[in-house]
């Protein structure tokens, strides 16, 4: 069935974009850069169909990668219900955004080099999808991880840009160390790594070790998923082109901790104090991530935002046991997030370049079609009964509730926040009078609008279309809870209170918001600034890190010792030598003395050696 | 008997050593190392060593020091002038020498405290037969490259002390 | 007591060995050192011909003949050198030869 | 053992009389002998024939101002002479004049002391004499002084090397260093004596042409060669100093000849063997002596030698009844052979004196490093190959 040839074709497009590209016209990448992805799309389609039900998962050996006695790991892919999703949901999204690219990246400098790196970032994205294996799982993790830091510094030459990538690498390859713990961990505790053997033996494995395995694990996919201690990287991502930010910051990268999760959720079924960490984690870094969404001005810092905390809400789900409605939601999310970038892409393409929402405004007219196809996410993601956002959120809050009822009233108030600010934006974006000194904002091609307005209808039809909670019913433990309407009403209605009080505050009174932050100076200023966390990172561990470095390693260790060891011998060397040539004087008699008193102590050890032997 | 004899020369060699040392004059301290010489030569004598004693009269006494005063009445070297006597090396020298002294007395009281009394007839050994028949047989070798090195040594000192003809 | 004990010979030895290392560092006229030199071997002598009335073997006197020997060609060859420093330098002060240029 | 103490003090005594008085009349000879040569009679003023003229030197030398100049090294100066007459004194010590001697029940050899490296012993004695002409030269700090001095022992140095090669080469025929048993091999008649044993009469030549220099003697006394050098060495000595160094050289004179008798002439064996009336030749020579002094004295030349010569002829005809008491017969003959050998060698020395012009000292340093050293060299050389053929 050749699972390899899904892959290999961004590969493909990869190669050929990255070394020829630069004597390719726009029209030839384009077609290799899409052509590639499209075709993978549809080869993926060929062996769903052709594999049909699924209910065991199909996997092919190509070679031993490693082999050391008893430990071997092996080149392998393969697909079960989960990875399907996985696989439509990357391939889907992607060959829209390369689409939606065409138009967005047209009259930008490095063309064929974006969609090299895009094609690349593919090929990393499938590899880790269709892994059988942690440690291949791993290589298209580290994969992915590089070309996030390649795609997000693309404009290499804005130094914001650069700073970001490194950013973004470095945080993620802290998450990665944790993931690498876990995997050697996993190597000492099954002596393998493939899923099959790991999942059949965890539930024999001793429980401590299962939880050190799961909170590692957790480490890794904080990082890749931006959570609590590792987000701070997302946020600045935004510095990359928007396709990326859509199709990495928010469909599939970042879904990548969720689904590695979801995926050796036999190890954390056995180990519910590190399930118990993640729902924890996952609901702090929802409502935190909120809060600050609220108050930001840039149009993507604020989606950013949201995207970690519908992240959260995925953890949420995966904490609480319920697997399927977590994948669920993380589809759903890939639609209308990715749907919400793409728009604010083509807003800030037709007020060329423009960001920040206070020059935005009364865009209604000017560009109505990402305007409504916005306003579609923005119902989907706020919950807005029966959009596909409402049937994913719910599921995960209705789980939540059951676990611990204090999570489903925290998941309920952010729900109500995320919708507050989705709103906040899109009215003071697209209502009220233009406030920006563009004189003439354009609509976007219609090869961008295309893959918005079928974003659209998948964000808000997607869910009835992918029963997904009964689609991965088979693998996950499912959890039989009664349907609970109330709580259901509750979790609506905070999304629907969200919206008006949205309305009112931006469309109606616009004066309030700033009345409101003006009274409440200390805590806006707070969350503006995001809760000073970059600050705190960077005094608590960047400063002492690179000072301690400096200190110790550079100037204490390299310059103190080493370098003092090397130069002090030779200047030790040197002063003997001085010392010595005061022997040289020419003068016999000197010489004289000094042989007599060599003779002296020449007796004195023969004395002493006489001495001691007699 | 011995011991008067023993006593008497050691004495006459100790206090003639002093005087090579002391005398500022080198012509006097010839003569005194001439005498040191002599009381050894007797010493020898003491110790049953005839050939040697012969032999240092001849060629340390007689040969070397005739040098030595040759070379004295030569360069017509007169009284050694006292200056720059450097404080550092008698600071440095006297004790060394001291100790250098003490040491070696106390190594040979404490290495040979059982030493074999000397006498006159205790070892007739020294004759030069004996002499002769070791010198030919055991070390040829050494007396063969003695020889060269006389050889050598004439060749240096005439060619260091001729005149440039020039 | 009509025997003297060896010991004393090489006491001698040593105390005209230690007047020879005296009198070659402190003395500045070259001459008198040589003779110091020559001093020295001569207490050397004392010991070797000692230590074979000891081991009653004529060894010993071997040494002593070889000693001498090698004294007198270095005599022959030091005094030519002190000689042509003389004529070139004018001094038997060894302080004031102390470099090899001329 | 205290017998041994008194034998050698009366021994002692008895040489030093002799040697002191035989140094005086020696120079008494010489004049004599050299004034003949030269055809005129020679010291014949003090006592009969100059007899007592040696005595009248010695009383002058003795009279004479010890003047010793203010700018002379003081202790060398003094030192000098009395350094050189010992150490010319001091071999006389080992020299056997005889056999044994019976007196008063005690026998004792005619010789002060026996080394068994007597002629080592010699040998170092005369290297040592160097020093006294070489300080007294260098300490009367006058040019002539310095440079006679200087002269004097470079050419005692350099002769002394063929004077040794010489006595080694007699050495290893009779092949013993004491003297004693040097002339005991000897023994038996003319032909046993080392002069004609193979070639050694080369080796005796060498000897007393080394000897003529050792003692600086006429063909090589250029150092005190009175037109060049003043007085050499000891221009700045007087009186007993100035006699010390005359004494010195007359010593060394007489060392040297006993050496030669001793080494080459089978020192006091007889030329024919006793049996055959070696015995009577002395008898024979003073009874000679004395007839023909007598017959001298009857028509004397001059006035006054009417009286001495009938006195020394009867003097010598006792001598010559003496030699014929058996009693003494047994120390005398030896004595006189010895002393008869000597003589004739001292004699050869004033003759030469007599006859032979001055060598200048380029041709005498030349003479001895050119010719007499390499000769002696290959003299000892062949002497000791054939020794060791022969044994």
């Amino acid at each position: 069935m050749q699972l390899w040839l899904i892959p290999l074709l961004p590969l493909a497009g990869f190669t050929i974009n990255g070394l020829f590209g630069r004597r390719f016209s726009k029209g030839v990448v384009n077609a290799v850069a899409v052509g590639s992805v499209l075709l993978s799309f549809a080869w993926v389609l060929k062996t769903l169909i052709a594999l049909g039900v699924l209910n065991t998962a199909y996997s092919e050996h190509y070679f031993t990668w490693i082999q050391s006695d008893a430990f071997s790991v092996g080149c392998d892919m393969s697909v079960d219900r989960l990875t399907a999703i996985m696989l439509l949901v990357v391939t889907g999204i992607g060959s829209l955004i390369h689409i939606y690219s065409i138009g967005y990246m047209a009259h930008e400098g490095g063309y064929y080099r974006f969609f090299a790196y895009m094609n690349l970032f593919m090929f990393f994205m499938l590899v880790l999808v269709l892994a059988s294996n942690y440690l291949l799982l791993f290589v298209g993790w580290e994969g992915v991880g590089l070309c996030s830091y390649l795609l997000i510094g693309f404009y290499f030459d804005k130094k914001f840009a650069t700073d970001a990538g490194n950013k973004a690498f470095i945080v993620n390859r802290i998450g990665d160390f944790g993931f690498s713990l876990a995997i050697f961990y996993m190597v000492r505790q099954f002596g393998t790594l493939d899923f099959g053997t790991v999942f059949s033996k965890a539930p024999a494995a001793p429980e401590s070790a299962l939880t050190i395995i799961g909170l590692l694990l957790l480490l890794g996919a904080a990082g890749k998923s931006a959570q609590i201690p590792l987000y701070v990287w997302l946020p600045d991502a935004m510095a990359g082109p928007t396709p990326v930010s859509a199709l990495i910051h928010a469909a599939t990268m970042v879904t990548a901790g969720v689904y590695m999760t979801a995926r050796s959720f036999a190890i954390y079924t056995h180990a519910p104090m590190a399930m118990e960490a993640i729902a924890v984690i996952g609901i702090a870094t929802a409502f935190f991530a909120a809060t600050i969404g609220m108050a930001q001005n840039d149009i993507k810092k604020v989606f950013a935002y949201s995207t970690v905390s519908q992240l959260g809400y995925m953890f949420v789900g995966v904490g609480v046991g319920a697997f399927s409605a977590g994948i669920y939601h993380l589809m759903t999310h890939a639609f209308f997030k990715a749907l919400l970038f793409l728009g604010s892409g083509s807003v800030i393409h037709a007020l060329s370049g423009e960001q920040d929402m206070r020059q935005m405004g009364g865009m209604r007219g000017k560009i109505p079609w990402t305007c409504w196809t916005m306003f579609c996410a923005s119902l989907a993601i706020s919950g807005f009964p029966f959009t596909s956002g409402f049937l994913s959120k719910d599921a995960i809050l209705l789980a939540a509730n059951h676990h611990a009822p204090w999570m489903y009233w925290v998941g309920t108030i952010t729900a109500g926040m995320t919708a507050f600010y989705v709103f906040r934006a899109f009215f003071m974006t697209f209502f009220g009078d233009y406030r920006g000194h563009e004189h003439h904002p354009h609509e976007s091609p219609p090869v961008m609008l295309v893959p918005l307005v079928i974003l659209a209808g998948l964000s808000l039809a997607g869910g009835y279309l992918f029963k997904v909670p009964e689609f991965l019913g088979t693998i996950f433990p499912t959890l039989e809870m009664p349907e609970d309407f109330g709580l259901m009403a509750i979790a609506s209605g905070a999304g629907l209170l969200g919206i008006l009080l949205a309305y009112v505050m931006y469309v109606a009174r616009p004066g309030i918001p700033d009345a409101i932050a003006s009274n409440l100076r200390g805590l806006y200023t707070l969350v503006y600034n995001k809760y000073f966390v970059d600050e705190i990172y960077d005094a608590a561990v960047v400063k002492p890190v690179v000072g301690g470095s400096r200190l110790l390693l550079w100037k204490g260790m390299d310059a103190g010792i080493i370098d003092g060891m090397v130069n002090g011998v030779g200047a030790r060397a040197k002063s003997i030598g001085g010392a010595l040539r005061m022997l040289q004087s020419g003068n016999a008699r000197s010489y004289a003395t000094w042989v007599a008193f060599g003779g002296v102590l020449v007796i004195v050890a023969l004395g002493v050696a006489e001495g001691v032997t007699r | 008997m011995d011991v008067i004899l023993f006593l008497v020369f050691a004495i006459i060699a100790v206090l003639a050593a002093i005087n090579v040392v002391v005398q500022t004059h080198p012509i006097a301290s010839a003569v005194s190392l001439i005498g040191v010489m002599g009381s050894l030569a007797v010493l020898y004598l003491l110790l049953g060593a005839e050939f040697i004693a012969a032999a240092q009269v001849i060629v340390y006494a007689g040969a070397v020091m005739v040098l030595f005063v040759f070379v004295i009445m030569l360069l017509n070297a007169g009284a050694e002038v006292r200056k720059g006597r450097s404080f550092m090396a008698s600071l440095l020298g006297a004790p060394v020498l001291i100790a250098l002294l003490a040491l070696l007395a106390w190594f040979v009281e404490r290495i040979y405290p059982e030493s074999v009394g000397v006498h006159f007839g205790g070892f007739t050994g020294g004759g030069p037969e004996a002499i002769g028949r070791a010198l030919f047989t055991t070390y040829l070798l050494p007396f063969e490259i003695t020889s060269i090195l006389v050889l050598i040594a004439i060749l240096g000192a005439v060619v260091l002390a001729r005149k440039e003809i020039d | 007591m009509t025997q003297v004990p060896a010991s004393w010979f090489l006491t001698l030895s040593a105390v005209l060995f230690v007047l020879g290392v005296a009198g070659f560092i402190f003395r500045r006229s070259v001459i008198t050192m040589f003779m110091s030199i020559e001093l020295m071997l001569n207490a050397v002598n004392l010991t070797f011909v000692t230590f074979s009335y000891e081991l009653k073997q004529v060894d010993g006197h071997l040494f002593v003949f070889f000693v001498m020997v090698v004294a007198a060609a270095e005599a022959a060859v030091g005094l030519a050198i002190i000689l042509t420093v003389y004529k070139s330098r004018a001094t038997l002060n060894i302080d004031e030869v102390n470099s090899m240029k001329n | 053992m205290d017998s041994f103490i008194v034998i050698s003090l009366i021994k002692t005594f008895v040489i030093f009389a002799v040697l002191m008085t035989t140094l005086a009349y020696l120079q008494w000879v010489e004049r004599k002998v050299i004034a003949h040569i030269q055809v005129r009679p020679g010291p014949y003023r003090v006592g009969p024939h100059g007899l007592l003229q040696p005595l009248a030197d010695v009383i002058k030398l003795i009279t004479k101002e010890d003047l010793v100049p203010p700018y002379v090294n003081k202790p060398l100066y003094l030192f000098a002479p009395f350094f050189a007459i010992t150490m010319a004194l001091l071999s006389i010590s080992v020299i056997p004049f005889g056999p044994t001697i019976e007196v008063a029940g005690y026998r004792t050899w005619m010789q002060l002391t026996d080394l068994n490296i007597g002629v080592l012993f010699i040998l170092a004695v005369s290297s040592m004499g160097v020093y006294g002409i070489a300080l007294a030269g260098w300490a009367s700090n006058n040019k002539y002084a310095l440079l006679g001095g200087l002269r004097s022992s470079a050419q005692m140095i350099s002769y002394e090397l063929p004077l040794s090669m010489a006595i080694a080469s007699p050495l290893l025929i009779s092949n013993t260093l004491s003297l004693r048993r040097l002339v005991g091999t000897q023994a038996g008649n003319l032909w046993h004596w080392n002069l004609f044993h193979g070639w050694q009469y080369v080796s005796f030549i060498i000897f007393l042409i080394a000897g003529f220099a050792e003692t600086n003697r006429v063909p090589f006394d250029l150092p005190e060669a009175e037109n060049e050098l003043v007085a050499g060495f000891h221009t700045e000595y007087s009186s007993m100093k100035f006699a010390s160094f005359f004494m010195a050289e007359y010593a060394n004179m007489i060392t040297v000849s006993c050496m030669a008798t001793l080494l080459f002439l089978g020192g006091w064996v007889p030329p024919w063997p006793a049996e055959y009336g070696s015995s009577f030749v002395p008898v024979i020579l003073f009874a000679g002596a004395g007839i023909i002094a007598l017959m001298h004295g009857l028509n004397p030349a001059r006035k006054r030698d009417r009286y001495t010569l009938p006195a020394f002829g009867v003097i010598f005809l006792i001598i010559a009844a003496v030699f014929l008491l058996p009693i003494v017969q047994s120390w005398l003959l030896p004595l006189f052979w010895f002393l008869a050998k000597t003589g004739a060698i001292l004699f050869a020395f004033i003759w030469v004196r007599g006859t032979l012009p001055r060598f200048r000292y380029d041709q005498l340093m030349g003479f001895t490093w050119k010719f007499l050293f390499p000769t002696a060299v290959l003299n000892l050389l062949a002497t000791a190959l054939v020794v060791a053929l022969v044994s």
